[in-house]
């Protein structure tokens, strides 16, 4: 059976991408199984200059998910593609660069930077709560996502997604924002705005107090949103939050999306990405699908 | 992927303390001192991040990994109700482990509370001229793997926080005394950080050898989602180096407490 | 150990109070345990006129947690006078009266018949989100708040608490915007808005399409919600969302909250309101504690 | 609140059906044929919500009440695990049973798949003259509780979808032919919607007395969170009744299908 797709610019030998944030730049993930069978892998978010990150703790275990509040921790963009596109070339995989600035200048200048680089897609990241300034700031109103969206895809040689924070009152604003200014595909969601709080200590589990909520919790939201918006755009749609298995994935397949990140479930099961990409072909098997994309959107309603 | 291993035997040390004892050719065969196993405590959303537990003990011949751990949550507690027979999903061995002495060197270990665990393993398998044990513990209560301690170390000094058995108050006040008349080639500590920070400045002051184990909370457990951050200098600066690849065990010079 | 907290014009003898739509009028919990140890009760949403709901499958099981689309089914505000009051009155527990209309007239004309009735509050609903018109309308934005807010505190002779949807970008401004706009307490949350679908038959699980998410899962977002609101409100937060035990409902507190709601937890264990009562009272005394408002934001940063 | 049921007995009845027998005073002193039970399948996020169980029998001199089941979702597969001796949570019995029929009464029941199990009960409650069983299952493999059908009741006509036992087809052509012919005095079904909506139309036109179970996805199970609405005649309109109160029994000429 064939899982490719083909969209946006991107071609991938399944539907199935490692989620950014939760892989690293693959080195590790690698040590468990071959690289080759994901359909593609967004790398860490990238800034312009490295960040060391905030303090710890920076991750809490919530009902059915976790908070995390990594704040972007990152050797900066150049060192990323020193040393990091080597390694990623060994295998067959498409690289998507997820990259998050503090103005719409950082997001430029690295949209240059990877524009000549040998990699596959960009994504900005214009959603992540765990950094004081920039980022969710642009991504939480359609004129923010509008203006960076517009002043990259000016520079832009690659395809270019826009990922997309939950924490709207109305997800299809910011997508439709991105699409008018010239993205290719968005990629949703992002994580949710969370707390959780030691009761013992009587202090936020987290150091930096708020997290960003991921794992199977938020998995109805995501599910939601995707179905949403894809009746809203046109554009190609990457759908994510909490999958966990081949079922998951159709979910959000059925919702509108043309492929799936996966993310957090890769903590407690390292084998998740090959798996979700077997039980999408299990699925397509028994009925009857002979293209992913056949599934994308085919809801009956 | 699959990590099961068989649980061979559990057993209750003391009040909220457990060991299991894993049958895992793959753990066995590799595992070094220092390095931990990332445990499976449900196969839902009970729990639902792997729990990081130090490697205890290894029986190589019979491919057997002890792990020893206190109730003291959620996952933790689900643990305590695993049997004899049952499989356990243990990712590992992960991480890297405490730099082995030589044969001449004079070695201590300083642990407290669920610190001394992965320290026996050290101890077990460092042969070396001289060992010297000390540990802290809560109350006589919570002692536990005592007689597994003094087997192999030549000298076990225990303290408790209340004085019902040992040295009263806190393992480093012994530990001080006889790092100053002793001066042993290498010490090794885990524990509460406090404890660790007394530890590790005192050996960095006087230049000797030191290795600790830290511990933070934990994703991925293999380096790939930057969780578990830990301080470490960086010439003048600082970064966050991360405890699950870079450690648990790092060199006493490179941590900021 | 005294348990039991003043505020916005309510006593509560304990802090627990059943969340609006999960504990019906209370006819039916009370066949399981004793009503008099409640702090309180919201009842199920009201209107004006009765209402029928939607179509079933109203619920879907989520990772964590559940998604509703009842829909409002309610016997309207007079029915529930004549003939759910006088049931209630039976036991001595305030009756917070939970209200949805489709316009601020609706509203009103609720309010100005329940201020003339035997009740302690009324808790302004512009949060649902399962029905077509007004409620969530109203709700996702702070205008929308303020309007219905002012037009029911001229008419309304009771503690008005506003219940507040987290399907927004920012929900302190619409808490802040409650506040101005007269009401004595902000109730939070109301249901994520969320989707899930059935693969087989590929179609969304509910026949509404969207539910409102509860439970377990959405406790995260719903402290974070609390916690944010109480640094930019004087008035009192009753908190909510996935509480399932005396911790649980610490974490509301300590985030800020006055007292808290329990609804979808109740499902699964019809004795988690008694409960959770009984388990801040076991925090209590464990951390010396003398009254429960000692808990409220008591978080050490 | 304490619904603890103590497992007496646990039987796989066919491929994916299996019975467990709860030993309970409260359940089995009050169970009516018609109610269920809202069981509890783990005690933690997995299968969070409580599922709805038909009572299939009650031996109220043991106190023990069996429940049937198939496994087909996260719910029901976490309880095939369940085993003698287990602690199982299980609230009612719940929701209003079957109208008894009278001695002198001759009665039919009309079932389909893990509709049959309610019935069961229903036939063994019923000491009436004449008791007549239809039904339905997918395959001679998925046929279930074929001898004490067969025990309780004077006829017993299976079909098959496949037609591997049986009459080949669904269970209402011979139902049909046979409520033509007999004309009993009630009829009661519980199964596939479409099923007992052909069942009680054909009965509400002849005037029989009929009624059936319904099923609806539920959440708190007693009537107050209003999740499993269930279309009825309210004169000329509709309302929405709800299974877990209402039900799940319902006079057929009530119900909208
Ligand atoms: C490298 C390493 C080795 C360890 N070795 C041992 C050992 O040998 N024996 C032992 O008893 N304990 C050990 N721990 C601590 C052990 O991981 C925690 O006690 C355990 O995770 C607590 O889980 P819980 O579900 O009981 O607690 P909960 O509080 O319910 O856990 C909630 C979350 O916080 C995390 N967490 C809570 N406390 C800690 C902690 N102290 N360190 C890391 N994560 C934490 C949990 O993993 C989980 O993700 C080790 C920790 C690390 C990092
Ligand atoms: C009054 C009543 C009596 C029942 N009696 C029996 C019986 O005796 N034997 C038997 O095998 N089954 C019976 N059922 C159906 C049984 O409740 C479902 O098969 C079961 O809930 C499925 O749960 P799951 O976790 O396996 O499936 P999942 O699909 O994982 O369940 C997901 C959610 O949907 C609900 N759900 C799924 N299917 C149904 C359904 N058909 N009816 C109601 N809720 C559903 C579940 O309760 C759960 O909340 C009865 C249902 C009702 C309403
Ligand atoms: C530890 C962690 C770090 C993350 N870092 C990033 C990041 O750098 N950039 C980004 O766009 N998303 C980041 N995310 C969000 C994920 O890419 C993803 O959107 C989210 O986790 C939902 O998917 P999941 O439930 O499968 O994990 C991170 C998530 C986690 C858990
Ligand atoms: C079945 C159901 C019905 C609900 N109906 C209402 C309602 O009528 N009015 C309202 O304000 N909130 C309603 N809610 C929301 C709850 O009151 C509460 O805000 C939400 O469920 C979060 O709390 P929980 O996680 O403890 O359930 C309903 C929730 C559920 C699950
Ligand atoms: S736990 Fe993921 S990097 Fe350490
Ligand atoms: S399940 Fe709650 S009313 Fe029926």
């Amino acid at each position: 059976m064939n899982l490719s797709v083909n969209f946006a610019g991107l071609k991938l030998k399944n539907p199935v991408i490692a989620a950014s944030g939760t892989f690293g730049f693959g080195r590790e993930f690698s040590n468990f199984f071959d690289l080759n069978r994901l359909g593609g892998i967004s790398v860490k978010g990238l800034t312009l200059e490295p960040r060391k990150g905030n303090p710890p703790p920076r991750i809490a275990e919530t009902p059915g998910g976790i908070l995390n509040s990594v704040g972007l921790q990152n050797p900066g963009v150049h060192a990323f593609i020193r040393e990091e596109i080597p390694f990623l070339r060994q295998f067959d995989l498409p690289i998507i660069v997820n990259i998050a600035g503090n103005t719409p200048e950082d997001y430029c200048a690295m949209a240059e930077i990877l524009s000549e680089a040998d990699i596959d897609a960009i994504e900005l990241n214009v959603s992540c709560p765990n950094v004081k300034k920039g980022c969710l700031l642009f991504g939480s109103t359609p004129e923010g996502v509008s203006e960076i969206t517009a002043v990259v895809r000016k520079v832009c040689k690659k395809p270019l997604i826009v990922k997309l924070t939950p924490n709207v009152t109305d997800i299809t604003q910011t997508a439709k924002a991105a699409e008018a200014s010239g993205a290719d595909c968005v990629s949703l969601i992002n994580t949710l705005l969370g707390m959780a709080i030691d009761i013992e200590k009587r202090k936020p589990i987290l150091a930096n107090t708020m997290g960003g909520l991921s794992g199977p919790a938020v998995k109805p939201v995501a599910v939601r949103m995707v179905y949403q918006v894809s009746k809203e755009v046109k554009i190609p749609i990457i759908g994510m939050g909490g999958i966990s298995n081949g079922e998951d994935a159709v979910e959000f397949l059925l919702a509108g999306a043309s492929a799936v990140m996966v993310g957090t479930a890769g903590f407690v099961n390292p084998g998740v990405w090959v798996e979700t990409a077997e039980g999408i072909e299990a699925y397509m098997k028994k009925h009857g699908f002979g293209k992913v994309s056949e599934l994308t959107g085919a809801l009956q309603e | 992927m699959n990590f099961d291993t068989i649980i061979r035997k559990t057993e209750k040390l003391s009040e909220g303390i457990y060991l299991i004892r894993l049958h895992s050719a793959r753990i066995a065969s590799k595992a070094v001192p220092g390095q931990f196993v990332n445990v499976r405590c449900s196969d839902g959303l009970n729990a639902y991040l792997r729990r990081p537990i130090s490697i205890c003990r290894v029986d190589r011949k019979n491919n057997t990994v002890d792990i020893v751990f206190m109730n003291r949550g959620k996952g933790t507690n689900l643990l305590c109700s695993f049997a004899q027979g049952d499989t356990l999903d243990a990712m590992g061995p992960l991480g890297n482990g405490f730099t082995l002495p030589k044969e001449k060197e004079r070695i201590a270990v300083v642990g407290g509370g669920i610190g001394v665990f992965p320290l026996l393993y050290l101890l077990e398998e460092s042969h070396c001229a001289c060992k010297t044990a000390f540990l802290g513990f809560r109350t006589k209560e919570a002692i536990v793997l005592q007689d597994a301690f003094h087997r192999t170390a030549q000298k076990l000094v225990i303290a408790t926080d209340d004085g019902s058995y040992g040295t009263n108050g806190l393992i480093t006040a012994p530990f001080m005394a006889w790092l100053e008349a002793e001066r042993p080639d290498r010490v090794y500590s885990c524990g509460p950080a406090p404890m660790m920070k007394i530890v590790a400045r005192a050996c960095v002051q006087k230049g000797i050898f030191c290795e600790v184990s830290m511990e933070q909370r934990m994703g991925c457990g293999i380096g790939a989602c930057l969780v578990c951050a830990c301080k470490v200098q960086d010439g003048d600066d600082y970064q966050y180096a991360h405890v699950c690849k870079d450690g648990p065990v790092f060199p006493a010079e490179r941590l900021i407490f």
